[in-house]
């Protein structure tokens, strides 16, 4: 496994008015890495994803996408370097159908910018990709369906697929299995797994046993601040994190 | 010098605080409910009206009070069969609708009062000269307007300070999405807020009326300056509401007052009054006073989305 | 797959009729309407056509609401009357006047760029309210550089007095109708294709979720930047066309008025479709011409058309349409048929009534003397005595009555019906 | 009006596109039509109903007296909605419809619009239509852009000035200093820059504020009384009209200022009703006539229009004489001629032409189409005999202006057929 950094936060700070959400965060991200986060609500994960992807402006500190700086960024500046996520409410094209999104999602990748000279629908390139990304969805048979009339599931699954189409290498998912039933759940981590196994992968989780599959690392937030940083075992073993989360908050 | 500013003062002034009766209910609405009303001012004509009408009958002080409940339950009856109806399609459909309604409202107010003004005056007990400043006569009214102005003033901070219903009130300003877990019934307070800031409207329209002119055009020619006040205030700022009435009231007058161009100020330089530099610099300033509202707007909006006192942004 | 719009969906109905009836009808039309007058009408809607297009490429399709979109069409006309202009003194020398709307295209993108690099870095009521702004301050101006702008009687250009490139005699109205049909089908294709291109679907994208297009890749604001600029070109195309048309330019053209009338013809017609703009611009182009001759009350109905519109069609005329359509292709209509007429009878016997209403009202409190006898829809009656009051509202809600408290559940308890006989 | 084709809001629009289409032929003693293009709704419509009123008299009494060539005379009203590229396409409509004369007053650059509308029209096409202008003063259309088919008949903007800069030299003593204040637009503009320079070459006295508002914007004028009174000025001189003017005279009056108000409109429609007798004895006016002439003068028979049109419209009072004139005029033109389609063979008719009006001979410039007549300066009264609009206030002739005394020097250059 090679060590080079994907992600590296150093001293991340962020407060709203005389409120510190996030104090002092560092977290290093390995390239080609899982590296779930975890943490008790209002710990301020979200709010750790906002900045990361840009969303956000830092109060303090930096974060860097393989060694270039990109906190205070705006969010397209970020994925164009390299970043994409989900969110933790589904955030689709509501109004587009699954092949719509998911050529939206591939337009920039594809490098077509602006273009207003030329057809989406004739770029070949695109529409095979999307193709492939709907194969890979299980959302062939969808393909004309607007998103807002898609399934929950559905609906996660397409998020996941389009932040994976935006070809970023890192990827943020906040969250990707929330509200969903253990047999949902399960059908979207192997989706997780499958489609992002060439990628860095950073998931907010609330569901423990799903973090102990999907995960390299592990890292715990409370209260704005890193506890802990480690393989799932060694989180397991952790006694400031027994003590401040999995004591208190065990599903 | 001395003269002109003290003019520009007191007249400023008291248009600031009329500005101020009809912004801030705009802004109260806005804050609450997302929807920048276009027909506000339409209900600042229907209080003119109304108070006219009402006038006829129970005479002036009467209709002080009366007036303003009437264009409050007419923006009640608004917001509960209209804008309720349209708020599911989302804030761009319930812009258009309040604009339709001004149209809508400025015909009927034709329709049934005709397009000349209406002789709607002073009561007599307040249509006396109170005193006379450097050979200029202030009468008794403009001076009761300032009183009203700042009865609603201190009512209103009363009312979003002490009582229940303000704090609630407060906490949508500043919270919308926190209203409905308040657990009060937000359609209710959303039909309240409306007609409240209808009726704070109509308050505005029952005195302007009187210093004004009371015609169907009353309400087109206000309405933008109304949406200045309210950018420049901040969105859902009430006392930048304040703040932003008053500075525009005094800023246009005082542009009025004097007689100032870049031209008559540094010379002519040999610039022609003509070409778009050459008009600009011989621009008086009491050809620009028309336009400082939209100068501001604009200018308030690229550089300061929020305003003077917003807490976020439009 | 169709159009990438909101709500147009998938209908192939609605993505190829239009380009063949359109350019028929406008072939069709001035031969039944061949007066000088119905000429320049059909040309003005020619003209407002492409205006309402280059709006809804803002409303519809990026989702930007404008207040003063007139600027550019304003713009772009004054431009092009100065260079008309100057092919006048020139003696009829210089530029054909089949290309002077290309002058006018070509300020409106100038004035587009200027004014849409600082207005379009936030959609929504910023971006309304920016614009209105602009308006306002456009217009004012208008009177007071009179230089450019020749004050509130505007300026005037001879279109005859201009070389043409095909030799054609443009003193004709005919003539200048078929100029404005060349160009609103240029002006139309282009529009059309552009919301085929990876700008036209990423403004649809930035108009649903701004945010979500940022994590493709995509600046929002130049996506809207973009889309805004070349509107203002459209917009400039269609105030250089009414250069040529009527030969006269003011301040009106930069006004607010414009601004509105454009916004209100898009949305009546249907910002989610294509062809919804078109028939909006003509109906308003019309109804704005020809009803203020048989009604003084036109601007109340305008203002209530907009309403109802805004209230209970929030996809326009169009929309309705294309809806009931959708519905009657799916089967919806079966069996029903009848009580769908029905209840379209009964809701335009009620706006019959209230039409009375609204035309005795206008007597009743307008006139000199309520009491003259007028013409009521071919009767002759007296607004002062009750009898027709009674009988327009009596009109009017047992028509809204019917539709509403009668149809209307009836139509509900028949699709229940079937739909619980089919699961049966 | 055409009532009876109110028949709905469907069936009118189809009407009305087939009606603007269709060309009708007429029997020979069909009726001389003219297109009454005014704003017919809107803010102004009460200003273009009041002219319609007019209009609409002055043709019934024609009419009883035998009509024009035998012909009754039909006032058709065309709403413009204040717009000049929707009064250009109501030319249009007229010609069409195969009438060959519109009238119209209110606004210059409305005026500005038709004239080249009918001189395009005229010069393309043969069904020729002539303009006759009854209150649009802006001195260009009989100067720089004068036309062979327009004719005014009210005075023009310079020719008021010049009546009222005559007065004023007559009241030197107390003239001192004057204030003007007018409408930020052409008409104003015009005012404001004349009026200076008649200051200057006729009266012992000087300008001490020139200051132009926007037009119809302005609610509140006691910023600009401020300024009237830091000047000291003694005089106000305004071509404001509607309520830029009410308001004005009305925010001097709350201020107690003393000043005299010069103006065109003081006795235009709703002004003296908006202003009341806060006017009296200081809103002075330039016109043509005011209704208490026909009493100073013993015009016995214009008494009686007067008062008839009272009688039918009580709550305005006949106030454009310059429309008795006007409709007079094209009678003795189109009799002259004896044919009234012959639009080139009229307009050369009323060239020159000499009328007997009750305030004396008027005559039609054959320069400039410029109608020359006696002009009153009159001042604001709750004596006079009749009030206007029901004021209670009416008007006091202070001076008689004769012909000579109000006219102007014209630079047009026609171009005639």
């Amino acid at each position: 496994m090679t060590k080079r950094n994907a992600l590296e936060l150093k001293a991340v700070k962020k407060n709203f008015g005389r409120a510190e959400i996030i104090r002092g965060v560092n977290l290093d991200v390995h390239e080609h890495e899982r590296h779930v986060i975890i943490g008790p609500n209002g710990a301020g994960k979200s709010t750790l994803f906002n900045l990361i992807s840009g969303r956000l402006k830092v109060s303090d500190g930096s974060i860097k996408l393989f060694d270039k700086n990109i906190h205070n960024m705006p969010a397209h500046k970020v994925n164009r370097m390299g970043l994409s996520r989900s969110f933790q409410v589904t955030n689709l094209f509501q109004n587009m159908t699954v092949m719509q999104n998911l050529r939206c999602s591939l337009l920039w990748s594809e490098g077509h910018k602006y273009a207003f000279w030329k057809s989406v629908m004739k770029q070949d390139r695109v529409t095979e990709h999307a193709l492939a990304l709907a194969e890979e969805l299980n959302l062939s048979s969808q393909a004309d369906t607007p998103a807002s009339l898609l399934t929950y599931a559905e609906q996660r699954a397409l998020e996941v697929g389009c932040t994976v189409a935006s070809g970023a290498e890192v990827i943020l998912l906040d969250e990707p299995t929330a509200g969903m039933s253990r047999t949902e759940a399960n059908d979207a981590i192997q989706l997780i797994q499958r489609m992002t196994g060439k990628n860095t992968l950073v998931v907010v989780e609330h569901d423990l046993s799903v973090v102990f599959e999907l995960a390299d690392r592990i890292s715990v937030l409370v209260y704005g601040e890193i506890i802990a940083t480690g393989t799932p075992d060694e989180i397991r073993n952790n006694a400031a994190v027994q003590e401040a989360y999995l004591g208190t908050e065990v599903h | 010098m001395f003269e002109t500013i003290a003019y520009s003062i007191l007249n400023g002034v008291l248009y600031g605080t009329l500005l101020f009766m009809m912004s801030s209910g705009l802004t109260l609405i806005f804050g609450m409910m997302g929807v920048l009303n276009f027909a506000h001012a339409s209900f600042y004509m229907l209080g003119a009206y109304f108070a006219y009408t009402l006038g006829l009958a129970t005479g002036f002080w009467v209709a002080l009070f009366l007036a303003p409940i009437l264009v409050g339950a007419a923006g009640a009856l608004v917001e509960r069969y209209g804008l309720r109806r349209v708020h599911q399609y989302g804030h761009v459909p319930e812009l258009l609708f309040t604009f339709g309604l001004a149209y809508v409202i400025e015909e009927l107010v034709a329709l049934f009062w005709g397009t000349v003004p209406v002789p709607y005056k002073a009561p007599a007990s307040l249509d006396f000269t109170a005193f006379s400043l450097m050979g200029l006569d202030y009468s008794m009214f403009k001076v009761f307007i300032l009183l009203v102005a700042i009865v609603m003033f201190v009512g209103l901070w009363l009312l979003l300070k002490k009582t229940r219903a303000g704090l609630v009130i407060q906490g949508a300003l500043s919270r919308p999405d926190m209203v409905g877990a308040l657990g009060h019934n937000v359609p209710m307070v959303f039909t309240f807020v409306f007609a409240f800031g209808c009726a704070l409207a109509g308050l505005g329209g029952v005195v302007g009326g009187i210093q004004f002119v009371t015609d169907p055009g009353m309400a087109f020619m206000m309405g933008p300056i109304v949406f200045v006040v309210v950018v420049l205030g901040g969105l859902g700022s009430v006392p930048g509401a304040l703040v932003a009435s008053l500075i525009i009231g005094i800023l246009q007058t005082f542009f009025l007052s004097i007689n100032f161009s870049l031209a008559g100020a540094i010379g002519s330089l040999g610039i022609e009054d003509s070409g778009f530099f050459g008009v600009l610099w011989h621009m008086e300033t009491t050809r620009i006073a028309a336009v400082l509202p939209y100068l501001l707007l604009v200018l308030t909006l690229i550089f300061r989305p929020r305003g003077l006192f917003g807490k976020r942004e439009a | 797959m169709a159009t990438n719009t909101a709500a147009g969906g998938a209908s192939n109905l609605l993505r190829f009729w239009p380009w063949v009836v359109i350019p028929l009808l406008a072939l069709i039309l001035p031969q039944i309407f061949d007066s000088r007058h119905g000429i320049t009408l059909l040309s003005h809607m020619g003209i407002a056509i492409i205006f309402a297009l280059s709006y809804n490429m803002l409303l519809g399709n990026t989702g930007l609401l404008s207040f003063g979109h007139a600027v550019y069409y304003g713009l772009g006309a004054y431009v092009a009357m100065h260079v008309l202009r100057m092919v006048n003194d020139a003696g009829g020398e210089g530029l054909p006047l089949e290309l002077i709307p290309v002058v006018g295209a070509a300020a409106g993108l100038f004035f587009g760029v200027i004014f849409g690099s600082f207005s379009v870095r936030r959609a929504g009521v910023v971006f309304a309210m920016i614009t209105l702004g602009l308006g306002a301050l456009v217009h004012s101006s208008s009177l007071m550089f009179s230089d450019f702008f020749g004050g509130e009687a505007g300026l005037f250009g001879n279109r005859v007095a201009a070389p043409s490139l095909f030799g054609v005699d443009y003193g004709s109205n005919t003539n200048t109708y078929y100029l404005v049909v060349a160009w609103a089908l240029i002006a139309a294709i282009f529009i059309y294709l552009l919301r085929k291109t990876p700008l036209g679907w990423m403004a649809n994208a930035v108009r649903d979720n701004p945010e979500r297009a940022q994590f493709v890749g995509y600046n929002p604001t130049i996506v809207r930047f973009i889309q805004f600029a070349l509107a203002a070109m459209f917009a400039g195309l269609a105030g250089g066309l009414f250069v040529i048309t009527d030969e006269i330019v003011n301040d009106e053209s930069v006004g607010q008025i414009q601004s509105g009338i454009v916004l209100l013809g898009t949305y009546i017609g249907g910002i989610g479709y294509f062809i919804g703009p078109m028939v909006g611009a003509a109906l308003v182009t019309v109804l704005e011409s020809s009803l203020s001759s048989y009604t003084e009350a036109w601007v109340l109905y305008f203002g209530l058309l907009f309403i109802s519109i805004v209230m209970f069609a929030p996809m326009g005329l169009v929309g309705i349409v294309h809806t009931q359509y959708l519905t009657w292709k799916a089967g919806g209509w079966k069996g029903n048929t009848g009580i769908r007429l029905y209840m379209l009878l009964a809701g335009l016997v009620g706006i019959f009534g209230a039409i009375c209403v609204i035309e005795l009202s206008y007597h009743y409190f307008r006139s000199w003397d309520p009491s003259a006898p007028f013409g009521l829809m071919g009767f002759t009656v007296n607004a002062t005595t009750a009898l027709p009051w009674l009988v327009s509202f009596g009109i009017a809600i047992i028509g809204f009555g019917l539709m509403l408290f009668h149809g209307k559940p009836m139509l509900a308890r028949r699709i229940s019906a079937t739909s619980e006989g089919g699961n049966a | 009006m055409q009532l009876n084709k109110k028949a709905g809001l469907f069936t009118g629009t189809m009407i009305g596109l087939s009606m603007a289409v269709s060309t009708v032929t007429w029997a020979d003693n069909h009726p001389i039509r003219i297109s009454y293009i005014e704003p017919l709704s809107g803010p102004f419509a009460n200003v273009g109903d009041a002219g319609l009123k007019h209009f609409r008299f002055a043709a019934e009494k024609l009419n009883n007296e035998g009509g024009i060539l035998g012909r009754d005379v039909e006032i058709v009203a065309m709403d413009n909605k204040q717009s000049p590229s929707e009064s250009v396409s109501l030319v249009q409509r007229s010609v069409d419809n195969g009438i060959n004369f519109v009238t119209q007053g209110n606004g210059s650059n409305v005026a500005g619009a038709i004239v080249e509308a009918v001189d395009r029209n005229n010069r393309r096409n043969d069904d020729k239509v002539l303009y006759l202008n009854y209150a649009a003063v802006d001195p260009a259309l009989t100067n720089e852009r004068c036309s062979f088919y327009h004719f005014r008949f009210d005075a023009n903007s310079a020719i008021k000035l010049e009546a009222l800069s005559n007065f004023m030299t007559t009241r030197d003593d107390e003239i001192d200093k004057i204030f003007l204040i007018n409408q930020d637009y052409s008409h104003g503009q015009f005012i404001s820059k004349r009026m200076k320079a008649l200051v200057d070459e006729k009266l012992d006295a000087e300008v001490v504020g020139d200051v132009l508002h926007p037009i119809a914007q302005v609610r509140d004028f006691s910023p600009y009384v401020s300024r009237i009174e830091q000047s000291g000025a003694d005089t106000v001189v305004t071509g404001n009209w509607g309520n830029d003017l009410s308001l004005l005279v009305r925010a001097i009056d709350s201020a107690g200022l003393d000043v005299n108000t010069y103006t065109y409109y003081g006795g235009g429609l709703g002004t003296p009703a908006a202003v009341g007798p806060r006017g009296e004895d200081i809103l002075f006016q330039v016109s043509e006539w005011h209704a208490d002439v026909n009493v100073d003068e013993g015009l016995e028979e214009y008494e009686k229009w007067f008062v008839e049109f009272k009688e039918r419209y009580p709550e305005i009072d006949w106030y454009y004489h310059r429309i008795y004139n006007q409709m007079h005029m094209l009678k003795n033109a189109i009799e002259e001629v004896g044919d009234a389609d012959d639009v080139v063979a009229i307009a050369k008719a009323m060239e020159g032409m000499e009328f007997q009006s009750p305030t004396g001979t008027v005559t039609m410039r054959a320069k400039d189409h410029q109608i020359l007549q006696p002009m009153y300066i009159s001042v604001m009264d709750a004596d006079a005999k009749y009030d206007a609009d029901n004021s209670g206030v009416g008007f006091r002739t202070v001076a008689n202006i004769p012909v000579e005394e109000a006219t102007d020097t014209t630079s047009c250059d026609m171009r005639r057929p």
